[in-house]
């Protein structure tokens, strides 16, 4: 049974990955790495790690639903309509690619992998809960809060209005001037 | 503690679940015909009112498919037909008393996660045919989703933490004594928002709303169609039935077998969101997603932060 | 086979009801809504889901049969799913009886190859359940040109089913349109608009590629020489507007850019956004046939995302020998009738109802809605003044006090007076001297003073003729400056909030379409 | 299944991601190819988690680590397409590095 689970989602996750740069259509680009990582999800729920498996799960949906509206805002044809290619430098790019997976794969085969040490754990979870929270709880605090920063740095960046522009110069004004107005008023 | 149930089970939850939302949605064309002309005059007419939505389905699964020009069927389909499958799968961790299909361990991300698949179905059935409104209809639960899921994911985080578990018969045997829903009541507020919003039902249901000629279903027909809407209604029934293991005990009540609450208590919520339907007009995320951001996150978090505080000091 | 005959019968019992209307087709209309009401059976809002579809304005139909005048009523018939069938209601009296008729077609079952109806040569029927599954996804709309003019008679039999479904009717009026490929062709290489138009009759149920290409040209065809009069080729592109076929804007090429044309739909341009970003941008028309939608409007609209960027306001036109329905009163009064007190304030009541119902519907609140309109019915049925004052008041206390009702449609669409005079609004709008939320409250307004003295015998005062939508006996209709009004009001909208605004101004095109015919003035 | 399995298809995920990310033009297209490669990363440490380490939750680290960048690549990259679009109205990663010149 897990074997048979294995070679599907294995399979599938490799081939809608290979689909993604294949499919003129944006939709069924996003969608098709979608796929891909679902499939992830599922090997690593098949590997005993229940918590993290659905956690990829639930955010590589949200994340591709948001992607595919990048996608079809941002690209050209996004309805795959017209054939199309957008690739340079296709030859060196395989043979890189075909030389890293030879790499990987003797490497893979090879090399002398240690037997299995010690046992999981009744509760994965708890573990991955504490070994994150618990002796280096106040690094991943900084760590989440400067990661989030980040994000609100660069959101901030590409946005053209700022609170000058909502608010007026000494930001004062009682309800922000937006273009659409919006239900709180700030 | 939650058993498991036995295989059968499987079967019997996609049963249970389709005949939750066929009384939901008859009770529903009850209300909607009486607006519409006047209360029935009779129980015998109330029935006939009842059976509308059960037509409704023939009526549209004899229709046959269509499609539009330069459309992409396959997405389209792959969308419709993921929305009842998400229900479904979300519905497994749902216990039934104090039995579910499968109580996993992480059963509140399960969820979580099943519900972030219909992002996705929307959208794809809304971007498949190839049509501006419908476009917008799968847009627009985008917006929604954007506007409901944080405050959503903090109420569902906070009924967890409040049992010091992810296991859904966990947070029900938590609440034995005293329901999630009177000492979290913030939380469960906005579970009860979030619950219509996933299912872009009632207030939310600007993704499929008539202004839109029904949005991102505006363009499926046939089986298509039922799959799609169906699918919402089972949305909304699972999203309510979460609600009574997550806020309302579950199954713990006095007098009655646990299943029998966990019924009554699921229909009370049914009802209740049926009710607010008639009384609210549709929600525009323009206005809502401000609301959602500004007010009910910090308030969602002021109430994981209470719960985290009382469960510290326990 | 019987059981599947059996379950066609019960499935189609109760039909979804889609209703094409025209201006100057109000009383129809409302006849048609009452009738549903009693049946029970739903009104949809799009071809998708929909069996039977009622063609209102029958009394020009015949005449304009041949041209685009019904041509999106056409396009919708299209764009519904077999089984279905459709029914003209040409009179107020007539609607239970046409209802019956069309009932006893889906009844009849008849498979979807087969034709429904009698012989109607712009029926294009394009339902055939073979081609349905067809999914080539070719893109390239000009190889299928090509196609067509190679194989003449394969380009034939697709063509011929996809117009008429496997009807045994005029085959010859098809050859003549494969024959036209080589010129359908040039029209579109020169001129996307026209291609844009023809798009919406891309719109067919089931059609193979091939027979989409074949169906388009030939519409190519029509629009082409449609497009010069006013409003036919508008009628023709309202369709899309419907149902919005074409996600990349159907009339991309009025813009004047020079697009690529991909599987007959030209693609969309591009334009700065208000967030100072160039994306894409569709032209669609809005109308005629969306629900809960003036009768006969249609916008032309440059939608980025859902946010309306340009807006031009049409009216459909066709024109109408009876006056405004709405108006009626105030008209008859102006000409020398005498009219009582009563019957103006109980019609304007009930067209305050009746916009009011459609406000409300749009904003989502399809429960409000349902009962206003319950309301209206019994007004126009002739209830007396203390039955609708019982139904009123609860409606109106509820709408008032609905704070999410202001909190959603405050700030929306503001006109002020001032604005409202300029443009030469003279009802409601201008009274209103405000949002979206001040008109609606306007209304409710009127419409409780209107149910207030609807019982009243006095003769109508013809100093004052001010109908539901402003002055009657003003130069231009009162709508038209509600007309005027719109694209201001739309601009920058978000699309739930465009038709929100539209609900709240809801000009009444019968008003234009009025042409008063010597000697049928009193219709 | 063997631990030599999962690393393949790992492997696999990562090299089709590279040549996505190495050959597309588009930023948008390129952020996919790098979500491919980031899925295999995750596939492969939950491989190693599995059947070398059990019992430390090192493993799992990573893949939490992996999921983060994950996101930071998506908030970000969209947020740097958005402010080049704004600016240039420019999506390829060629037509930007003209941009220096």
């Amino acid at each position: 049974m897990d074997v048979a689970v294995f070679w599907v989602l294995a399979v599938l996750a490799v081939v809608s990955g290979a689909m993604v740069f294949r499919f003129d259509s944006m939709a069924r680009a996003t969608f098709s790495l979608l796929t891909s990582l679902l499939c992830v999800g599922g090997l690593v729920v098949l590997l005993g790690l229940d918590y993290l498996g659905i956690v990829i799960v639930l955010m590589m949906t949200i994340e591709m639903a948001i992607m595919a509206v990048f996608m079809v805002m941002y690209m050209m044809n996004p309805a795959g309509l017209m054939p199309m290619t957008m690739m340079h430098n296709k030859r060196g790019a395989a043979v890189v690619c075909g030389l890293v997976f030879l790499l990987l794969a003797a490497g893979i085969l090879f090399a002398p992998w240690p037997a299995r040490r010690g046992k999981s754990s009744a509760d994965p979870t708890m573990e991955l809960g504490m070994s994150l929270m618990g002796p280096q709880m106040l690094t991943m605090m900084t760590l989440g809060m400067a990661l989030f920063a980040t994000i609100v740095a660069t959101v901030v960046l590409a946005t053209r209005r700022g609170r000058y522009d909502r608010l007026g110069d000494d930001l004062r004004a009682r309800r922000a001037d937006d273009p659409v107005r919006g239900g709180v008023g700030r | 503690m939650a058993d498991s149930a036995p295989l059968w089970a499987v079967f019997v939850l996609p049963v249970l679940l389709l005949v939750v939302a066929l009384v939901t949605a008859g009770f529903d064309a009850v209300l909607t015909a009486g607006a519409r002309g006047g209360r029935a005059g009779s129980v015998r007419e109330a029935a006939v009112r009842a059976a509308d939505p059960a037509r409704e389905v023939l009526r549209q699964l004899v229709q046959q498919p269509r499609r539009t020009r330069a459309s992409d069927v396959a997405l389209a389909r792959i969308g419709a037909a993921l929305l009842p499958v998400a229900a479904m799968l979300a519905a497994v961790v749902l216990p039934l008393g104090f039995r579910s299909v499968s109580d996993l361990p992480e059963g509140i991300v399960w969820f979580n996660a099943m519900e972030a698949l219909a992002w996705a179905a929307v959208w794809l059935a809304g971007w498949g045919p190839n049509s501006t409104l419908s476009l917008i209809g799968g847009y627009r639960f985008l917006a929604q989703g954007l506007a409901y899921e944080l405050p959503h994911m903090l109420a569902i985080t906070t009924a967890a933490l409040g049992a010091e578990s992810l296991r859904v018969g966990q947070v029900v045997d938590a609440q034995d004594g005293l329901w999630f829903a009177l000492w979290m009541p913030a939380a469960f507020g906005i579970y009860l928002l979030s619950a219509m919003a996933m299912a872009f039902w009632g207030p939310f249901d600007q993704p499929a709303g008539r202004d839109v000629a029904g949005g991102a279903a505006a363009e499926l027909s046939g089986a298509d169609r039922v799959l799609f809407l169906g699918g919402r209604w089972l949305l909304l029934v699972v999203a309510a039935a979460f609600s009574v293991p997550l806020f309302l005990g579950g199954g713990y009540g006095p007098w009655l077998p646990g299943w029998l609450w966990t019924v009554l208590k699921t229909g009370a919520v049914l009802a209740f969101l049926v009710w607010v339907r008639r009384r609210v007009p549709t929600v525009r995320m323009e206005r809502y997603v401000e609301l959602g951001w500004v007010v009910l996150t910090p308030l969602a978090i002021v109430q994981a932060l209470v719960v985290a505080v009382v469960v510290l000091n326990r | 086979m019987e059981l599947r005959r059996r379950l066609l019968r019960t499935a189609v019992s109760r039909p979804g009801v889609l209703l094409a209307v025209s201006p100057g087709t109000t009383r129809e209309r409302l006849a048609v809504e009452a009738e549903l009401v009693r049946r029970g059976w739903p009104c949809v809002s799009a071809p998708a889901e929909a069996d039977l579809l009622v063609v209102l304005g029958g009394h020009h139909a015949e005449e304009s049969d041949g041209d685009a005048g019904s041509d999106w009523a056409a396009n919708l018939w299209h764009a519904i799913p077999a089984p279905k069938a459709r029914v003209p209601v040409r009179d107020a009296g007539q609607v239970a009886e046409a209802l019956d008729r069309g009932l006893a077609e889906l009844r009849r079952g008849e498979p979807p190859q087969e034709p429904h109806q009698e012989d109607d040569a712009h029926s294009h029927r394009g339902e055939h359940g073979e081609h349905g599954d067809h999914q080539h996804g070719d893109h390239g709309q000009h190889e299928q040109h090509g196609d067509h003019g190679d194989h003449g008679d394969h380009g034939h039999n697709d063509n011929s089913a996809t117009h008429e479904g496997h009807e045994p009717g005029p085959h010859e009026g098809h050859n003549g349109h494969v024959d036209h490929d080589g010129e359908d062709r040039g029209h579109e290489g020169h001129n996307g608009g026209h291609s844009g138009d023809d798009a919406n009759s891309g719109h067919d149920v089931h059609s193979g590629d091939d027979g989409h290409s074949g169906h388009h040209m030939h519409n190519g065809d029509d629009t082409h020489s449609g497009h010069h009069m006013p409003g036919n080729g508008d009628t023709h592109g309202g369709h899309d507007g419907h149902a919005g076929h074409d996600m990349h804007g159907a009339h991309g090429g009025h813009a004047g850019h020079d697009m690529g044309v991909v599987a007959g739909l030209p693609m969309a341009d591009r334009a700065d956004d208000r967030d100072g970003l160039r994306l894409d941008r569709l032209h669609v028309p809005l109308g005629p046939a969306l629900a809960d939608w003036p009768a006969g409007l249609i916008l032309r609209v440059a939608l980025q995302g859902d946010i309306v960027q340009q807006v031009s306001a049409e009216a459909e036109g066709s024109a109408s020998p009876y006056p405004p329905f709405w108006d009626e009163p105030w008209l008859r009064a102006l000409s020398g009738e005498r009219v009582s007190h009563g019957e103006a304030a109980r019609r304007l009541c009930a067209a305050h109802l009746d916009s009011l119902g459609r406000f409300f519907a749009v904003t989502g609140w399809t429960d409000m809605a349902a009962r206003f309109r319950h309301v209206r019915d019994r007004a126009l049925a002739g209830a007396d003044a203390a039955e609708l004052r019982g139904l009123l008041r609860p409606l109106i206390r509820r709408a008032e006090r609905s704070r999410t009702l202001r909190w959603l449609t405050a700030g929306l669409g503001p006109l002020t007076a001032e604005h409202a005079r300029h443009l030469g609004v003279t009802g409601p709008a201008l009274v209103a001297d405000g949002d979206v939320h001040a008109r609606m409250r306007v209304w409710l307004g009127a419409a409780w003073r209107g149910a207030d003295e609807c019982d009243d015998t006095e003769a109508l005062d013809t100093a004052q003729v001010i109908g539901p939508r402003g002055r009657v006996d003003g130069p231009v209709p009162a709508s038209l400056a509600l007309l005027d009004a719109l694209p201001g009001l739309l601009e920058g909208a978000e699309f739930a909030g465009a038709r929100i605004i539209v609900a709240s101004l809801d000009p009444d095109l019968d008003e234009l379409a009025h042409v008063p015919a010597v000697g049928m003035a009193h219709g | 299944m063997t631990l030599e399995l999962f690393l393949l298809s790992a492997a696999a995920l990562f090299c089709v991601g590279l040549f996505g990310a190495l050959t597309q033009q588009s930023i948008v297209m390129l952020m996919m190819g790098l979500e491919l490669m980031l899925g295999g990363v995750i596939l492969a440490a939950a491989a190693a988690w599995h059947y070398i380490a059990p019992a430390t939750a090192d493993g799992q680290v990573l893949i939490v680590l992996a999921v983060t960048a994950m996101a930071l690549e998506m908030a970000i990259g969209f947020a740097v397409v958005t402010a080049l679009f704004r600016a240039r109205e420019v999506d390829m990663t060629d037509m930007a590095a003209e941009l220096k010149e």
